[in-house]
């Protein structure tokens, strides 16, 4: 057992399972030799060999079509896109296959895929490497999507992707990447693919994200937690399909409710959950939604991309109007 | 400096007459063997005759007519073996049945039925494809996992001239060349995409040419042969079970229906070269071969015609005999376990049902 | 002045313009001779020929990527995606030029671009030919998102969308192309892009929608006038930037709000409208927010696509439900 | 009936000594000409070494070298009029210079700021795109509203060797085949795509066979030698220009930095083919061209670096002392004009800051 990154995990976690699972195939650009821009599928090519880990040629719309084709056969393959901001040509073959293969064929023909791709901002990236677009494959019938905040939920929900019999879009916050470590037991256990994780108890107020955004969370509601201000944080981790119960039954308790991510604000993955409390949780809430958001613009290039992202300050400030309303 | 210009021959075993060009296969010798291709052919015809009679009568939705292209398919069935794989587009009525795709199946599926492609008897092809040349990529996938277990299968698929427009197509073809897997990919060239005619849609000198910018063979063949289809198939399913080759296909043939029965090609098309294209298409001339050479009669052609027609109606019986699904049976196949979500929406719509009746 | 249906309206809003401005030019699958597989730009190739009307190859992602080059050097085009299950291919382009050209270029580049597509389910055609994924686009920063309900704003809005100086992704509800027709002044008059369409004034509910669903929303009104309910009927009309402040207002006089459409409920556009609702407009709400829309499976094929589409008894109901809320 | 295998001849105007193989094209006939084309190709590597090191410094983000291809871009540059239209990759420095763009900008751009691609003197060219092979597409049309108009103007688009496996390129080449269209593809056949070798990328025999799918004009040159590149850019501009006549040119050269700051070519390189491409990288056959040729002294060869040297300092200061964007710019350049809602979101986020400093 041994204190690891998220980046590390999701690596343990493809060893671990590629070992046991002969169906597991890893394919994108640049996931063999070069072990992925990341690093992610570091050693894999040389512990499992090239017809396991593929390089691919530069066509995410063929990557992801022949994820689906493999799939269909039984393989179980995991699919690499190198930045979410490269996914959208392989959009079609997500919401008009991936996730309909099942249904089409009234399930003569499945699709045990998983899609990764590395998302947000605040690495210093070029342009188009540091969107959230999560709210696009939530809004896929068929399609889930898991997105992991720390290097234990990185292990456990990329194994319960990688066993789940559907397509999964699995999107690991690159900004948290290498940032803390945590020991995980490579034990093979998988997390579950329908639950928020609660990080927190508080009474006061419910704040709810998910991916990169959860270490701001947590920073806020530590801060409010000195100002007196006791706060409960929900990783949604799988956002579709959502595990509304968990929140709703926050919000019952705290009947406050602040919403964080970083993707732009309108029509985001908030205002699904903002809508559910709007619809059978109003009766709990003392107070507006708020959600704490990226804004509806363009994500700026790095140099101004701290005043884009939804950063401590602005939780906290959100949490205390939320606090403040009577 | 500049790319040559050069000529790919077409591929043929037949004249515009029927009249053999050269020796017939060996896998196709014997007369029972031509009879085959030519049954397969007729009961897709007629097949697609009755079905766009259904769709006339309100009895089925819009059903896009494989009338030409019949030799294509009937080749293609023949030159596969079951434990191949197939990924079909939507004109693909003659393969299909020959893989064990149930015709009352396929009426299903475009009377607007999911369980039209649930396949009875047919667990691996993939079902109709309607987002142009995305099946090609599923193809690719398909060769890699049969490669991956080195199980000696190939794949065919199949697509338009249209299709070859398209990006999906391209990257296949590249992938397929680039990891030399064992799929063949078969372009219907019926010189249509709805009302866009071919030289619209491409410069290049021919289809096959295309397979030269992926470093895979190309081929040509007269579509309209089942006999040379067949052929070309046979030699290239043959380099992608050993070698894992994989082969591009063009086969020259003519829309002769609508695109679909939605569409009204009388808008745009060259009546001329349809009137050609009448001429020359599959059934006639491969019929013409079975009476010069094979004392087919016309009591025989009748009897079969005959035959066909029944197997047909005995499927639209089916078909129409099909009782509705259950409830509320769209939401039931949407993840391997139904979602707490899934659950909750499918109890809200059943309750409003109950409701009002 | 002559009545003319949805798709009629289309065709004329297009030859207007087509005739006072040289730099229409529109492009796409069968829109030539055909005219268009709806018949949308029927006659036009005949009047402006084929400079001007272009039939491109089949291939969505070129499609809108040349539209994007056109438009950078100050034509107008007007692309055509055959039905908007055949879109995604061109997403990468929407999402990542078109929508960011101005942004990205400080304003030196822009797109003036429309890209019209058919959409919605409920007229028995084959698979792949029914969804609605307006959401989609309506999260995308950059990108005007729109969607006609009426002859009459059929016309006006294709006019204010060719104009506009950025792209509109203008999504026609096929279902009601030929339903009805409306007098309609051929006087190239443009109807704004920034605001909602009040059809029905009331004072017990809001009823919102837009596209196809006008129809059933408007009928469900009608028949609930009857049992004495009054319901106000907003068609959105313009999806993206959304204009709430007309939403907002209505729900604060009426208290209660219903929310209809065809796509998938969960992650939808109906979720923006609800979670403002949950925000600015929480202490306006009397009930709960109910959405009543097509549900998150794949949209059936044509047999059973009345199963998904909100039809007029779950409107009714829905309202009376929000009625009975105390 | 198979499609044959055929060599396309690359075409050179210098062996890898700097020797000319024939004689210069006339628009290079001048010493000056050439000095000028060896002057952009050293300036381009004094900029591409200043910009890694500002990387490397933190003084800005990540940063994809150009080290190697400057002769395409130089000769790509010299070829075009100043109202064609380049539309660029992520490797154009030389002719992005060429063409206007000031160093300040292109380091702005790298450095996080949106104002570098700007452009105060090209109004026309579109900045760098980072999604590979989209900008194939935004050629096509521009080279469209060129023909529209009949203005005799043409379009050059650039992108990679990996660029050419993806549907866009493919799309974009076929269409500007099938409309006739004035543009022309550059093709940096750098030989990787990051990590990825181009025989994983692709199985055809050369990536100017790829014109062959769409029948356009295919031409293969030394990427490292930029009177070739000129050549034949010049030619293909010429076709473009008064026939419509679009052009697929590779370009052969090798990238001979890491992908960008931020890769680690180490990990995946072949050191003996690395080592083998700097003996034949433009800048020193060049030289020896103009040492062997044009009296080039080895004091001209030091002032012009010391030239560009300056040239580059001069960039860097200004580039540093730009100062930042007003707070909140980057809600200005969503619409011509901001929404209700852009306006309020600007106005809450001015308010935060004022209210936190
Ligand atoms: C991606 C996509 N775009 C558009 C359509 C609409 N459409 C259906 S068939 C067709 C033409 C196809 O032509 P071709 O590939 O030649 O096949 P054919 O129908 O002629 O057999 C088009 C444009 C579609 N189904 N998918
Ligand atoms: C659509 C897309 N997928 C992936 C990437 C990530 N990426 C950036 S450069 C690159 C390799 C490009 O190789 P090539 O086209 O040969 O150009 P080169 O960088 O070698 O000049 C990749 C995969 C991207 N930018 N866009
Ligand atoms: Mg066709
Ligand atoms: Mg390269």
């Amino acid at each position: 057992m041994a204190e690891q990154t998220l980046l590390e995990a999701v690596n343990q976690a493809f060893a671990y399972e590629m070992r046991v699972d002969e169906e597991v195939v890893i394919l994108g650009e640049d996931v063999g030799v070069n072990g992925g821009v990341f690093r992610a599928t570091d050693g894999l090519i040389e512990e499992f060999g090239d017809r396991r880990v593929v390089d691919t040629p530069l066509a995410e719309s063929v990557i992801v079509g022949m994820g689906i084709g493999m799939a269909a056969q039984g393989l179980k393959p995991v699919v690499e896109l190198q930045f979410m901001g490269f996914i959208y040509p392989a959009i079609d073959q997500i919401i008009n296959h991936a996730a309909r293969l099942r249904n089409r064929t009234r399930g003569r023909l499945t699709c045990p895929m998983v899609i990764r791709a590395p998302f947000g901002g605040g690495i210093h990236a070029p342009e188009h490497h540091s969107e959230s677009t999560e709210a696009i494959f939530a809004h896929m019938p068929g399609v889930r999507v898991v997105i992991p905040s720390s290097p234990a939920r990185a292990y456990g929900l990329l194994l319960a992707a990688i066993r789940d019999p559907d397509p999964v879009v699995f999107l690991e916050p690159k900004r948290v990447y290498r940032l803390g470590k945590q020991e995980i037991e490579n034990n093979g256990e998988a997390l579950p693919l329908d639950s928020c994780f609660i990080l927190r108890d508080g009474i006061d107020v419910t704040l709810v994200s998910w991916g990169a955004s959860i270490k701001e969370s947590l920073e806020a509601a530590s801060e409010l937690a000195q100002q007196g201000i006791d706060v409960e944080v929900i990783d949604v981790a799988t956002i579709s399909p959502l595990d509304i119960d968990t929140i709703l039954d926050s919000v019952s308790r705290t009947g406050r409710c602040v919403i964080v991510h970083e993707a732009a604000r309108s029509f985001g993955v908030g205002a699904e959950i903002a809508a559910q409390l709007a619809g059978e949780g109003i009766a709990s809430l003392l107070a507006p939604v708020i959600r704490v958001t990226g804004f509806d613009t363009v994500m700026p290039l790095y140099r101004y991309e701290q005043d884009y992202l939804p950063g401590v300050i602005r939780i906290v400030d959100a949490v205390k109007q939320s606090m403040e309303y009577r | 400096m500049q790319v040559p210009e050069f000529t790919i021959e077409t591929v043929e075993t037949l004249d515009s007459e029927g009249r053999l060009l050269r020796p017939l296969p060996g896998a196709l010798r014997e007369r029972e063997q031509l009879i085959d291709l030519y049954q397969i052919m007729v009961l897709t015809r007629v097949f697609d005759r009755e079905a766009i009679n259904l769709q006339r009568t309100g009895a089925m939705g819009t059903y896009p007519s494989c009338e030409g292209q019949e030799a294509i398919g009937a080749g293609i069935g023949v030159a596969m073996r079951k434990d191949d794989v197939f990924v079909p587009y939507y004109r693909d009525v003659a393969t299909q049945i020959q893989r064990g795709v149930l015709m009352e199946e396929i009426l299903l599926y475009w009377g607007g039925d999911e369980r039209g492609q649930k396949y009875r008897d047919q667990s691996q092809d993939f079902p109709v494809c309607i987002p142009i040349a995305t099946q090609s990529c599923h193809a690719v996938g398909i060769a890699y996992a049969i490669k991956y277990r080195a199980e000696g299968r190939a794949v065919v698929t199949t697509c338009g001239d249209g299709a070859t427009s398209k990006g999906d197509f391209y990257e296949s073809i590249n992938v397929a060349g680039a990891m030399s897997l064992p799929v063949v990919f078969v372009v219907n060239n019926n010189r249509w995409a709805i009302s866009v005619p071919l030289a619209k849609q491409t410069a290049s000198q021919t289809i096959a040419h295309k397979a030269l910018a992926v470093g895979i063979t190309g081929i040509r063949v007269d579509g309209n042969d089942p006999i040379a289809v067949f052929e070309v198939l046979d030699e290239a399913l043959e380099r992608a079970r050993h070698d894992n080759q994989p082969t591009l296909i063009e086969a020259l043939t003519y829309r002769l229906g609508d695109h679909t029965t939605a569409d009204d090609a009388s808008r745009y098309h060259d009546q001329r070269e349809y009137d050609e294209a009448r001429t020359i298409e599959p059934l006639i001339r491969f019929k013409r071969l079975l009476q010069n050479e094979y004392q087919w009669s016309d009591a025989d052609d009748k009897a079969l015609y005959d035959d066909s027609g029944k197997r047909v109606q005995q499927a639209i019986e089916v078909y129409q005999a099909t009782s509705d699904q259950a409830p509320g049976d769209f939401f039931d196949y949407m993840f391997a376990k139904p979602t707490t979500d899934l659950v909750r929406q499918k109890k809200a719509w059943l309750d409003g049902l109950k409701h009002h009746g």
